[in-house]
């Protein structure tokens, strides 16, 4: 067992385990909702309290998880009971904005399916109090009696496209309500939800400004079905009367905990217990009341929304600040290794420095040998008076080493808190105002000559590829400064090609960007054969040194 | 053929010249636009408009994570990439946190010279509305792994030396999932593999302000999203600085702006000589074809 | 020559040191240097300008490189060596060894001596065996144990390639799914636009997956070196890769240029005081 | 992801069985074409009328410490020096890093002793170690270049800035130039003021094209037949994106 063999096996091992740590699959159930969590909905099932929410673990891949609320603690699934799929056109980017109703046969949960083109109003049936949903595809609008659905418009006749919804299950009829992108209530109400006659006019009497509201719901307020919303700080409240028109019970009230920042309330209400509760997303301009600052899911009790008292808050925290993807059963220890070999690189920084020590310690060690060696036997080019000719062979090492202690010291000693008026902090800030900053970008710019000649006297079109690569550079150069946007501003505007910065722009993100992609595929590629090679010990050259 | 048997005509003699005379009337125009500070009409590249507007869309429960990593030589471009960005941070009231890494420790201290100083005109507490850590060695994609994994763990504690447990604002900021932005200002925006172990895996949008040789590599992660936002050189900097003077969030003129201004003639001048150059070389040429016929 | 061009210099020194001088007098008054001063929390004014004075000095001594390597530029180079070196070590032994190993292993070791630990203790306490393998480097200065110092390596060689395919795929996917382009966009695909925006649109992409298409061709080595379709779109390849490179020596030149602005705006403004801070 | 999809693990199994695979048949001694490079076909020109002028040749092994790189250098540099050694013409040789050095003076003599020329020239005044400092490095070369007025100028391997300095200073000797080298940024220096250049995986291409290593030309091939994967894949999406307007299939395949 040579010792070149000993260390490829250790390094196959090391990289065994952070290859594996990559290829196992997360442990079942991954934190889907570590990411972001909002639009919570409430419902109450044969006296037990549920409430569903959207969890995304990716950016924007949103799923629906569930809580059961078990002798006061609201317990949360650890998996998603509805997920986004990836073969079903209407929600391959993730579900949003849930809205539940308890039905006779179970619970029916609608949510706006993400997809490419516009989000669709789709719904799923569940028998066991949510635990599984099956999902039974886009909820279909008809006007007048005409079903028309289509692979364009699955949600059949729709006056515009939806922005959020509304619906609640009552006394055996669907009601549903869409507020659509052009602010307007549209009232639709079916039998089912895949049968649903929509009211060819919008509701009267609703006074929308241009912004969306922050709670849309509809609930059963004493048996009757009242629509409700929260514009503003104002709630706006409607019910059938007599003859089955949606009339507005206009009611201001403030509402909000006291702080003067509205409290978002981006969910849902539900009032089979009397009581309206509303899901609410915790406010995130100011301080909340009084728990640490977590994204938290409450379901706020509005006791009675006519007298106007502030809502009471009924707290459930239940998003751990600091979440994580569910690791796979090697990932405890990544942590860990990332430490491990931080600390590890950390030692290897002080071989520099030791190096130059060493070399410049030997030169002022061989000089003052020399000092008083006899003419003949220098060991260093000789000449001239012994302490000129000490000087100048140890003479830049003694700087090299002085600075090097000074720097330390200071260093060490000037960065603290406490040191902050004293004389350590000013060598500190000297040393490295006057040396090292100023020397540094001079040694930076000093080839700034060097290219100017260079380019001056070798920059020569011999070639076509030459000139295309001159002129490439020119454009560059000319149309990110200043200067491309004053010659622009000569061009008339629809003259684009003559446009320098433009042409840059397009320059840079359409040829530049082809053409140094395929070599970035090419570069990545590399890099995957080097590091296999490295990891199986193909590569000899890395341990040449060693027998 | 070397160029003293050459017959030394104008043209010849203009494309020969002596460097120096070079250097005399390179130096010349930059002393003179730096005393003449000329007025110019900023260039308004997209990525710089995308980058503001996502730093405008920014949740304010999440904080935003800036790896400063610039050294002495790219002052001139990446100090005023991050004084321009901050400055909008701090206007918005958005927490951050600085990260340097210990294979740059002129990043760290230059960072927090105008960390500082921005801080107290704007009025801004350290512990507060931001904090900068202490430095962190960078051992390739296994340092990202466990720093995003668990921020106070790895970093332990701030460069003032203060644990992080203590400072108010790292109360909320416990892992990348509570990162809504990271932003690396540096000479090489590739240095640190961000995207591999961080943007993918958990989608925190990863923007970049980079020296002008390295922008050029960004443009094929712009166009596949791994990165949302870039400030390119000086010239992304004045960009910035010009937005947020717009804005009226500060009135003094920023450093990229003042640089951008003098590169615009000095880059003048670079072109202009290369077209003399390349000129007196066509000049020279024809007068030897038109000689030997 | 070489008589005119000293007197040249010297001409050329004495101007400096008179703009200097009239520098000085300028900073005793302006309200700029105070600003400056109370920014950089330097004590006094002397110290200020003796800190500009070494600045400017080093900056010089870095340009008179270009024209003949002098002990000037070599005092400053060692010295510039020394303070960077120094700096980062400094750094290292205080922000890294000592506050973000030393201090965690001591408290959890501390726990652990009083019998209250968790996972997490233990697993600090096992940092210690960090420090072993760190000290290893230090076997290459001897020549009969030199391999020992190659373990550290190997375990950095390991990790680095272990978490490789991990790095790339990450950057790969979104790259290749990146240049799927439409070429033709219909009035389907972006809806509202006019034909001649599509049209637009559609070269745009074109371009950008021929561009990649063909690079890619143009590093293939193995095999397709009679077939035509390969070697015509190396050609075309070719020709991009002429323009990307442009691209890169455009803006190589934009980063010289703006670090030499940033110094020649240090020396006239801060030293000379010629210019407005 | 923080864990491999499907599709990575699909392609993680594809590539790296390409690139064993191939390693494996190189090293059974199976044939593999790699198709000549253009930079490199006319060294045997640069040397031969370096060779005519009866002036020196350069070979400069650019920044790289011990590594892959700088292998790939020395195997052209074997193959310059045996040439050279034919036509009896030195072969100067700049170093920057003090282990290379080591190695390219173990090359050099193998290669004037394969021709039975070992005592021509000194190993000192060809072989010279200049500096680690970048700009001392270009300073120095350039000097050389233009007191021994050099014939042709080979410059492989990884550079900084210096890169400028060789390449104006063998432009104004004169120097038939060919450069090589993996860093990206500094080919557009070398690509306006040299005969021939060489950039990106060429430069790897070239050091298997000359020393036939098998591991390194196995695993060249192998990535060659990944990157055709890829780009069939390219080709495919954007067609099908072409045809089904909207619906992005294959992209969200592969992003799962």
């Amino acid at each position: 067992m040579s010792k070149r063999n000993i260390l490829k096996i250790i390094a196959f091992v090391v990289g065994l385990y952070f290859f594996l740590e990559y290829i196992l699959p997360e442990k079942v159930g991954g934190d889907f909702d570590s990411y972001e969590v909002n639009s919570p909905v409430c419902v109450e099932k044969q006296g037990k309290k549920l409430q569903f929410y959207v969890g995304s673990y990716y950016k924007g891949r949103g799923a629906i998880g569930r809580m059961v609320k078990t002798d006061g603690a609201w317990k949360k699934d650890p998996l998603p009971v509805l997920q986004r799929s990836l073969f079903m056109k209407f929600d391959q980017y993730g579900l949003a904005e849930p809205d539940c109703a308890a039905t006779p046969e179970g619970l029916t949960l609608l949510y706006m399916g993400q997809n490419e083109k516009e989000p669709v109003l789709c719904f799923a049936e569940s028998k066991d109090d949510g635990k599984t949903f099956q999902k039974r595809g886009p909820a279909v609008f008809s006007t007048n009696g005409l079903f028309k659905v289509s692979e364009n418009d699955p949600n059949g006749f729709l006056p515009d496209r939806i922005k959020t919804f509304a619906a609640e299950y009552a006394n055996g009829r669907w009601e549903v309500f869409l507020f659509t992108m052009t602010y307007r209530i549209f009232h639709a109400a079916g039998p089912d939800l895949k049968h649903l006659a929509l009211d060819a006019e919008p509701l009267a009497g609703t006074t929308l400004t241009e912004k969306s509201p922050n709670a849309f719901d509809v609930a059963l307020e004493g048996g009757a079905p009242t629509l409700f919303y929260i514009m503003d700080r104002e709630i706006m409240k409607f019910r059938k009367d007599g003859s089955g028109q949606w009339t507005p019970l206009v009611w201001k009230a403030p509402h909000g905990s006291g702080s003067n920042d509205t409290m978002y309330a981006g969910g849902r209400c539900d009032s089979s217990d009397g009581t309206l509760y509303l899901g609410t997303k915790q406010n995130q301009k100011g301080r909340p009341i009084d728990s640490p600052f977590e994204t938290t899911l409450c379901a706020v009790k509005l006791r009675d929304l006519s007298d106007g008292s502030p809502l009471a808050t009924e707290m459930t925290f239940y998003k751990k600040v600091g979440a994580q993807p569910k690791p796979t059963y090697l990932s405890y220890g990544t942590e860990w290794a990332g430490k491990f070999l931080t600390v590890v690189g950390s030692f290897a920084i002080f071989i520099a420095m030791i190096n130059l020590m060493l070399f410049h310690g030997k030169k002022i060690y061989q000089s003052a040998l020399n000092y008083n060696a006899p003419q003949g036997e220098e060991k260093l080019p000789g000449g001239g008076a012994p302490m000129r000719n000490f000087l100048k062979n140890a003479g830049y090492s003694a700087v090299f080493l002085i600075f090097l202690a000074v720097m330390i010291v200071c260093a060490l000693k000037g960065q603290t808190d406490e040191a902050r008026g004293t004389g350590w902090k000013t060598t500190f800030d000297f040393l490295f105002n006057a040396i090292q900053a100023p020397m540094g970008s001079a040694v930076f710019s000093m080839i700034t000559f060097y290219m100017i000649s260079a380019a001056y006297r070798s920059f020569k079109v011999r070639s076509l590829e030459a000139g295309f690569l001159m002129a490439a550079a020119i454009v560059c150069m000319v149309g990110q400064m200043p200067i491309g946007e004053l010659l622009a501003s000569l061009v008339p505007e629809s003259w684009k090609l003559l446009q320098l910065p433009w042409l840059s722009g397009k320059l840079l993100s359409v040829l530049n960007a082809a053409a140094y992609r395929a070599v970035l595929i090419g570069t990545l590629i590399g890099s995957v054969a080097i590091s296999l090679r490295i990891w199986l010990g193909l590569d000899n050259s890395v341990y040449s040194s060693v027998d | 053929m070397t160029e003293e048997n050459k017959k030394r005509s104008l043209w010849d003699r203009i494309q020969f010249c002596d460097p120096r005379i070079l250097y005399a009337l390179f130096a010349v125009v930059v002393i003179v636009f730096e005393m003449v500070q000329v007025k110019m009409p900023v260039p308004n590249p997209v990525w710089v408009g995308k980058l503001y507007d996502k730093v405008e869309s920014l949740p304010l429960d999440k904080a935003v994570l800036i790896d400063c990593d610039y050294g002495a030589g790219n002052r001139g471009e990446c100090e005023g990439q991050f004084k321009a960005f901050i400055q909008h941070l701090f206007s918005r009231n958005i927490k951050f946190m600085v990260l340097t890494w210990t294979t740059n420790v002129e990043g760290q201290k230059l960072g927090r010279q105008v960390l500082d100083e921005v801080a107290k005109k704007m009025g801004k507490t350290d512990g507060e509305d931001y904090v900068m850590f202490q430095a962190i060695v960078n051992a390739g994609g296994v340092t990202l792994q466990s720093l995003a994994k668990d921020i106070h763990g790895f970093v332990v504690k701030d460069i003032n030396g203060r644990d992080l447990g203590d400072i108010p604002m790292m109360k909320n900021f416990k892992s990348i999932n509570d990162v809504s932005l990271i932003y690396r200002v540096a000479y090489s925006w590739g240095g640190i593999p961000w995207i591999g172990f961080v943007q993918s895996v958990y989608g925190t949008p990863l923007a970049a302000g980079s020296a002008g040789i390295e922008s050029s590599t960004a443009y094929p992660y712009l166009d596949s999203g791994q990165l949302c936002g870039l400030l390119a050189g000086a010239a992304g900097a004045a960009a910035y600085e010009k937005r947020i003077i717009d804005a009226g969030i500060t009135e003094e003129t920023g450093i990229g702006t003042k640089t951008v201004s003098v590169q615009s003639f000095a880059t003048l001048f670079v072109v202009v000589s290369i077209l003399i150059s390349n000129f007196a070389m066509f000049m020279s040429k024809a007068q030897s074809r038109r000689a030997n016929v | 020559m070489q008589k005119t061009s000293k007197i040249f210099w010297l001409l050329i020194a004495a101007l400096v040191l008179i703009l200097a001088a009239w520098g000085e007098v300028k900073a005793m008054h302006s309200p700029a240097v105070t600003a400056r001063i109370a920014d950089l929390e330097l004590p006094s004014h002397f110290i200020y300008r003796l800190q500009t004075w070494v600045a400017a000095l080093s900056c010089i001594a870095v340009y008179s490189f270009l024209f003949k390597e002098n002990p000037f530029y070599r005092f400053f180079e060692h010295a510039l060596l020394g303070c960077a070196t120094g700096y980062s070590c400094a750094v290292v032994m205080r922000q890294n060894l000592y506050s973000q190993w030393l201090v965690p292993i001591k408290k959890s070791l501390m726990n652990v001596m009083a019998g209250s630990y968790t996972r997490e203790d233990i697993a600090t306490v096992a940092l210690i065996f960090a420090g072993v393998i760190g000290l290893l480097w230090y076997f290459q200065y001897s020549k009969k144990y030199f391999w020992v110092s190659r373990i550290a390596m190997c375990i950095s060689l390991g990790a680095g390639a272990g978490l490789a395919f991990k790095d790339t795929f990450n950057q790969l996917i979104p790259q290749i799914t990146g240049t799927f382009k439409n070429l033709c966009p219909s009035e389907y695909a972006m809806p509202g636009a006019p034909f001649i925006d599509r049209f637009y649109a559609g070269c745009e992409n074109a371009i950008f997956v021929i561009g990649t298409v063909s690079v890619l061709m143009y590093f293939f080595f193995a095999f397709g070196n009679k077939n035509a379709i390969v070697k015509g779109s190396s050609k075309i390849g070719r020709w991009y890769l002429m323009i990307a490179l442009g691209a890169f020596f455009g803006n190589t030149f934009m980063s010289r240029l703006s670090a030499l602005i940033e110094r020649v705006h240090f020396l006239m403004a801060e030293w000379l005081l010629m210019s407005q801070m | 992801m923080d864990h491999a999809t499907l599709p990575i693990i699909i392609f993680i199994l594809l590539f790296s069985s390409f690139i064993i695979t191939m390693i494996i048949l190189t090293k059974r001694g199976k044939e593999v074409f790699l198709r000549p490079i253009n930079g490199l076909k006319v060294i045997d020109d640069a040397i031969g009328r370096a060779a005519e002028e009866d002036r020196p040749i350069m070979f400069n092994l650019g920044f790289d410490d011990l590594s892959v790189n700088l292998f790939c250098s020395l195997a052209v540099m074997g193959y310059v020096v045996r040439k050279a050694a034919k036509l009896s013409m030195p072969v100067y040789v700049p170093l920057a890093q003090p282990l290379a050095y080591a190695m390219a003076e173990e090359f050099w003599k193998d290669g004037y002793a394969a021709m039975g020329k070992e005592g021509m020239f000194a190993v000192e005044d060809c072989l010279r170690y200049m500096s680690s400092n970048q700009s001392a490095l270009g300073a120095g070369i350039a000097g050389w270049i233009k007191r021994d007025h050099v014939g042709a100028n080979f410059m492989f391997g990884t550079y900084g800035f210096e890169s400028m300095m060789l390449a104006e200073a063998g432009q104004q000797a004169g120097a038939f130039q060919i450069a090589c080298t993996p860093s990206f940024y500094q080919v557009p220096f070398f690509m306006v003021s040299c005969d021939y250049t060489v950039f990106g995986e060429e430069f790897y291409a070239a050091g298997a094209y000359f020393n036939r290593d098998p591991v390194l030309t196995g695993s060249l091939v192998g990535q060659d037949y990944s990157k055709l994967v890829l780009l069939l894949l390219i080709v495919l999406g954007s067609l099908l994106l072409t045809i089904f307007q909207k619906h992005d299939y294959l992209r969200l395949l592969l992003q799962w």
